[in-house]
């Protein structure tokens, strides 16, 4: 009385033996036009742990402790957003910086090549596994190119567009925001990079770059960084940003191996 | 010019047509997020009132964003035709309404006049609309276009199969596009969002679509959803694009936003044209849209975002498209908050898009900050099968690992073929019948993600087997 | 092009003409399947209205003053529920009376023949406008048929079964309960009534009679009032109500009376 | 017994079946309201994947409200066919799912199972089936009655003609069914809610219904849907009474509440029996049911709201009704809080009685204290009609204006037929066309409230003509 398995055919191959090929949900079975029960379960529990890493605080005092510890700078800002609840529906005010943290910035000095900014987005998860690793070798990179960096501006209930501000406060060249991807339901853990030249307060988003998800199963932090040191290089040399950059001169990153089957 | 209704007693005024329209328009969260809307319910229904008494022609009368500062507006100007709209010239929109839902307007009738209807009027009919008039009215009005597969034949329904990934790993992609084979999907086009945005990487996904469709012989086409002016680069450089990509918004400075404006558009149009690959009459590009997208590129002329949306329409309507898709609960909850808002925005846009004479297809889906569940989506699916949408998105078990967000699942589109009983095109159809995935029935016939004998070649591109 | 308007044939009726006979929404036309344009904007702007008046509090202040405008005695009191949001959602707290009000009934005494309580239920309009003529005239009734009657409670958050601890308390015979009816789209203004023998907590609904729709367009004060006096007597008689309260004695209202068209 | 699972480390249990079913259950305002429900997502996974792993044969070794103390416990394990249930008594609840979902569970497997399956088995797989997975599922089982006319035939659908009146008025309840009958509405019955409930008001009612019907010669069946021992008494004067109807809950405490135990329901099906109006075979028992009625009268013995009502389809079940009608948004928000919940509810509902053999119809409706709207109805009506709904309630521009809620309009029946192609029971779509209420496509015909000339003997029943 359960669905026919068929005999599995000899020669052909089966998807289901090459599931590590990629994290999708592959090759899951079917009832009729129904998930397997252990899927669809499985996919409910997923969708409330997603649901939960958005509501997940940002724990801005250990970001700041752990870039400390790789000899990095950095300052706590938070956004001009009351509670996470107001963070969903004011993406506006995301993008703004509280009045408290305006002055926070005054202090740091100005006129840096890069100002590095680390928002929680819409996942605190994502930035807490990966920012610092990320901003660590970014900074490396850019002492190794001879850069200025700003202290670490680390944002609480940031939006992408926050980098505009803070980059323009600190007279940036450019701004570096790495920020919490939204949280899919296989991976909660991603992390976005967006690069704005000569950043001010109202640029739209053609005015900037995008690196994404970076993370564990995604795109490792060693080729992320090349990139966002190859779109620094390009921009300082052109002096935009977005989709008026000139690609040329970019590294595309290594082209996947393909496991065995 | 101000519009102004009495309810009991109580005088409603609405300064000018953008807040005519936008406090008429249902709850949603992006026009509270934008100060555009009603009130509460008493003042919404206010402004409907005073919509429905509104001379559709107003709307040719009064732009909502001039021609002269937005190159959208004075598109829908220039392509409006006059003949065309003739028999509706001298209704209101409320009337207007009516004569949708009668037996008059039926399939002719709607062509004819699509050439005559501007965004800003569907969009206003559809403010006082119930989603069983959308549902009634779209599916009354189906379009068809074609390149390999034909799309969007009425009791029909396509999908893209949507095998993306985190790194755009070949081999993650094509066994992501294999497992949608299997399932059944991928008639309206296999379309990859690329994480990267590189030229190379544009080229070598394309060419490894172009590859998968030779193999296999499946009548349908391809896509890599990079931005239009990698695809131009692309084009120039001999890749195999079958269709160009690009997504769109309502407002010159919202496309400006997405790095686009219509004379780029024109230049990929004529690009993919000349490379021939689509057969003579048939469409070749592809547009997604979503409410939105000009709020939050802060270029929306404080018009609301259904408006806005139906604005995008007349961007893809210039360029005959193969598919237009509105990628309805993708941004979040800052522009539809729940499940009840992307349910009700999914059935108006697909409505808008057809009666400008779109082909329409949804992408039915949530992210993880909105209040809105798979359920959500079994509704908003059964619904747009009865609205008769053209195609929908499907990847494995409903989850984009590179997109982040929830789609339909390829499983959902054989319960729209099994239940609602909705074959896909018919060249596809007959592919997966000859190619064994479907028995005569058209029933899946294979154990999960087992290739049918028909496909070994298949098995040849997977990794580790000889190409 | 709107839709074609068939002329009206001579000789058969057509039922637009007797639309006086109903207050429900017959003969309003159709576009397909779609409702005319107005009668859809008619039904969202009613239902709009009709939530409202869920929403709406209850003046019991207005009330007594008006019941003793008619002589008649009375005494505020409230159910268990802190707010309207809670009154919706937990009924079981609208049966049940604040700790508040429980001692305001030991000063009433004890031992009546019916006690009556008039409660805001799901319409406080129903009773601004209906409760008290319905009062006035079962008390005078009452008073008619010999039976002691005990003050009036007027009872803000209740639901039906507030009766019964009330009636309890005041070791009433009977019990009558004038409850706000929820609000229709075309009626938000109709009370109903439910009477119970012998009241006591915990009572099943089957151990009540029910007297619903008093309202203008519906069942005349007159006519209710006539049908609480005939159930009264009956209870009285049989010492028990609902089901298995034997109902030959009952009037029944009058045929109503139709309308030339 | 105890229940448990184990969640990334966290250990969840269940001290017995009740509780198990309870915080299996989707989010759901009575449960809550009963302190019943799963304490938040995660909880409630728990719960679920408990349940998918219990064997289907524990709710035979188990009760939830034991037979000594509850008729209704008592039935369903008397009326349990082993034999029936034998190809399913080694599966899983959540085995049991996917048997539900596949091929091999087809029309006739369903009904040879229907008579294995208790309401806690249906209800336990309900619990863990998306919306989808329900409209599939029973999709797939038609349940086909008939008295004067033949109801849940596939691809059909009926509706319920319910013209009340806040006073009973004759000439009011007249007038309002007849309205329906012209929109198309009444092949399942047309049904009188009585607001008074004297045995003479019950006479004049039917009386008034079965002249109307032979005047028009409707192929359909009435009925007054006063207390069952009114009825009762009715049929012992020889009142013309076509169907019996009556509320049933899911224990004998709830029905007790409703005033009556199945002695008493037995009773009145030997007596409507006896009257002989009915054609042999046929059916003439009428149950309405909704979630929530035990829990509302304090006799849901600590067991899930849903659970309750599926119980209630056994008592239906014992009496091989016409209709079974679930009220599911008519109660309140007590139960139901919004659209979300009603649509769940109702598609529940309507897959838990049709697993059990039963002729589901559904009252797609709402309260004005519910947060719900007309546009939930639209989904839920669009739903059901996908899953076989057998008929549906509706009512003058969707308000009823005795019992003061909104339901479906007779419209929507129209939307029904012509934009979902669902016509009504045969021998009705016969007579419409007939009388000319519809035209040889089944469209309207007429003007609004136009009697055609076939019907000019209604006009006789009218007010202020000869009768
Ligand atoms: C949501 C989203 C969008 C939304 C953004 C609106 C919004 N309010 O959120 C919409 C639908 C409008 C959008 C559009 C586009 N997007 Co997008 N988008 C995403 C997505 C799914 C999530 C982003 C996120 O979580 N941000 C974090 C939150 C906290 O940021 P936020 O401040 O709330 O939102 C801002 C960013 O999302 C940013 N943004 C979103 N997309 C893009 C793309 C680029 C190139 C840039 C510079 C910025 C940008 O704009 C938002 C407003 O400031 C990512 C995929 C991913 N896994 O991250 C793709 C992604 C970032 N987008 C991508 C692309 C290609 C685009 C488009 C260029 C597509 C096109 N061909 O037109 C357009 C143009 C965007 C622009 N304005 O310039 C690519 C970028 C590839 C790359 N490496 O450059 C990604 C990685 C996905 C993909 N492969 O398609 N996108
Ligand atoms: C809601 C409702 C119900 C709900 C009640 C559950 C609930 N929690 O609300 C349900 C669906 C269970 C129900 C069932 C029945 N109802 Co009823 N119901 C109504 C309705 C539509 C609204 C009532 C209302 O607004 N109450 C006000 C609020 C504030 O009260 P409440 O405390 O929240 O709820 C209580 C009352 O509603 C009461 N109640 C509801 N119906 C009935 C019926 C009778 C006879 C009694 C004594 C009490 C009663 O029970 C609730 C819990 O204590 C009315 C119509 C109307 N216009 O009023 C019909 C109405 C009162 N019901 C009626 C009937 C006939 C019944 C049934 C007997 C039907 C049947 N044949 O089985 C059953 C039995 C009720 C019982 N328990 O004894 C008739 C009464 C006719 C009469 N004059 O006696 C009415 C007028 C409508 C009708 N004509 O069908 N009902």
């Amino acid at each position: 009385m359960s669905a026919p398995a068929e005999p599995k055919r000899a020669g052909t191959p089966s998807l289901r033996d090459l599931r590590a090929l990629t994290q999708a949900r592959i090759a899951l079975g079917a009832h009729g036009a129904g998930l397997p029960t252990g899927a669809a379960l499985a996919f409910g529990l997923d969708h409330a742990r997603a649901r939960e890493a958005v509501w997940t605080p940002l724990d801005a005092g250990a970001i700041g402790e752990a870039l400390r510890a790789e000899g990095l700078g950095s300052v706590e800002l938070r956004a001009n957003v009351a509670d996470r609840a107001e963070y969903l529906r004011r993406p506006d005010r995301g993008r703004t910086l509280h009045p408290d943290s305006e002055g926070v910035l005054d202090g740091l000095g100005q006129g840096f090549d890069v100002a590095l900014v680390i928002a929680d987005g819409l996942s605190a998860t994502a930035v807490a596994l990966n920012a610092v690793p990320t901003a660590t070798a970014l900074a490396a990179r850019v002492r190794r190119a001879g850069w200025s960096l700003a202290p670490v501006a680390v944002v609480q209930q940031g939006r992408v567009a926050i980098g505009d501000p803070i980059g323009a406060r600190l007279k940036a060249r450019c701004v570096v925001v790495l920020i919490g991807e939204r949280p899919g339901l296989s991976a909660s853990d991603s992390l976005g990079c967006y690069i704005t030249c000569t950043p001010e307060p109202g640029l739209p988003d053609s005015r900037r770059n995008c690196i994404s998800n970076i993370r564990q199963d995604g795109l490792a932090v060693e080729a992320a960084t090349d990139q966002m040191e190859a779109l620094l290089r390009a921009m300082m040399a052109q002096g935009t940003s977005g989709v008026g950059l000139r690609r040329e001169s970019l590294v595309s990153p290594p082209a996947p191996t393909l496991p065995e089957a | 010019m101000a519009y102004a209704t009495t309810i009991e007693g109580t005088r409603f005024t609405f300064p000018d047509l953008r807040s005519l329209l936008a406090k008429a328009t249902p709850e949603r969260s992006g026009d509270q997020l934008a100060g555009l809307c009603a009130e509460g319910p008493v003042e919404r229904l206010a402004a409907q009132i005073a919509l429905a008494d509104l001379p559709l022609k107003t709307f040719l009368a009064e732009e909502l964003i001039p021609s002269e500062e937005d190159e959208v507006s004075d598109l829908i100007a220039r392509r409006h035709d006059r003949n065309a709209f003739a028999p509706a010239a001298s209704l209101t929109v409320g009337a207007f309404r009516e004569w949708l839902l009668s037996p008059a307007a039926d399939a002719a009738a709607l062509a004819a006049l699509a050439p005559g209807l501007t965004p800003e009027m569907v969009a206003a009919v559809s403010k006082i609309c119930r989603l069983q008039d959308l549902v009634a009215i779209a599916a009354k009005r189906p379009v068809v276009t074609r390149f390999r597969s034909t799309i969007g034949l009425p009791g029909r329904l396509a999908t893209r199969n949507q095998p993306n990934h985190p790194t755009d790993s070949s081999a993650g992609i094509l066994i992501s596009a294999l497992d949608g084979l299997l399932m059944g999907s991928g008639d309206a086009v296999i379309g990859v969002n690329p994480a990267t945005d590189s030229l190379p990487d544009y080229i070598r996904i394309v060419e490894l679509l172009e590859t998968l469709r030779l193999r296999l012989n499946v009548p349908t086409q391809h896509c890599c959803l990079g931005h239009v002016t990698v695809a131009i680069e692309a084009m120039a450089k001999g890749a195999p694009v079958d269709l160009v990509f690009q997504s769109v918004a309502g407002s010159q400075k919202a496309n400006a936003g997405f790095g686009v404006d219509l004379e780029v558009l024109r230049e990929a149009s004529e690009a993919a044209r000349a490379l021939g690959r689509c057969p003579e009459g048939g469409q070749f590009m592809y547009f997604e849209t979503g409410q939105g997208s000009a709020l939050s590129a802060d270029a929306h002329w404080g018009v609301d975002q259904q408006t806005m949306e139906a604005r995008a329409y007349a961007v893809a309507r210039e360029f005959d498209p193969l598919l237009v898709n509105t990628v309805v609960g993708f941004i979040g909850p800052e522009y539809l908050y729940n499940g009840k808002q992307i349910i009700r925005a999914g059935l108006e846009d697909h409505f808008c898009g057809k009666l400008l004479g779109l082909p329409m297809g949804v992408d039915v889906c949530y992210t993880n900050h909105a209040d809105a569940d798979g359920e959500d989506m079994d509704a908003l699916l059964t619904l747009l099968c009865a609205a008769g949408v053209n195609f929908v998105i499907t990847v494995p078990g409903a989850d984009d690992v590179m997109l982040n967000y929830q789609s339909l699942s390829h499983h959902d589109a054989v319960f729209a073929r099994e239940t609602l009983g909705r074959p896909p095109a018919p060249e596809f159809e007959a592919w997966l019948r000859e190619v064994r995935i479907t028995d005569a029935q058209g029933r899946l016939a294979n154990a999960p993600g087992e290739l049918p004998p028909a496909l070994a070649e298949a098995s040849r591109l997977l990794p580790g087997r000889a190409a």
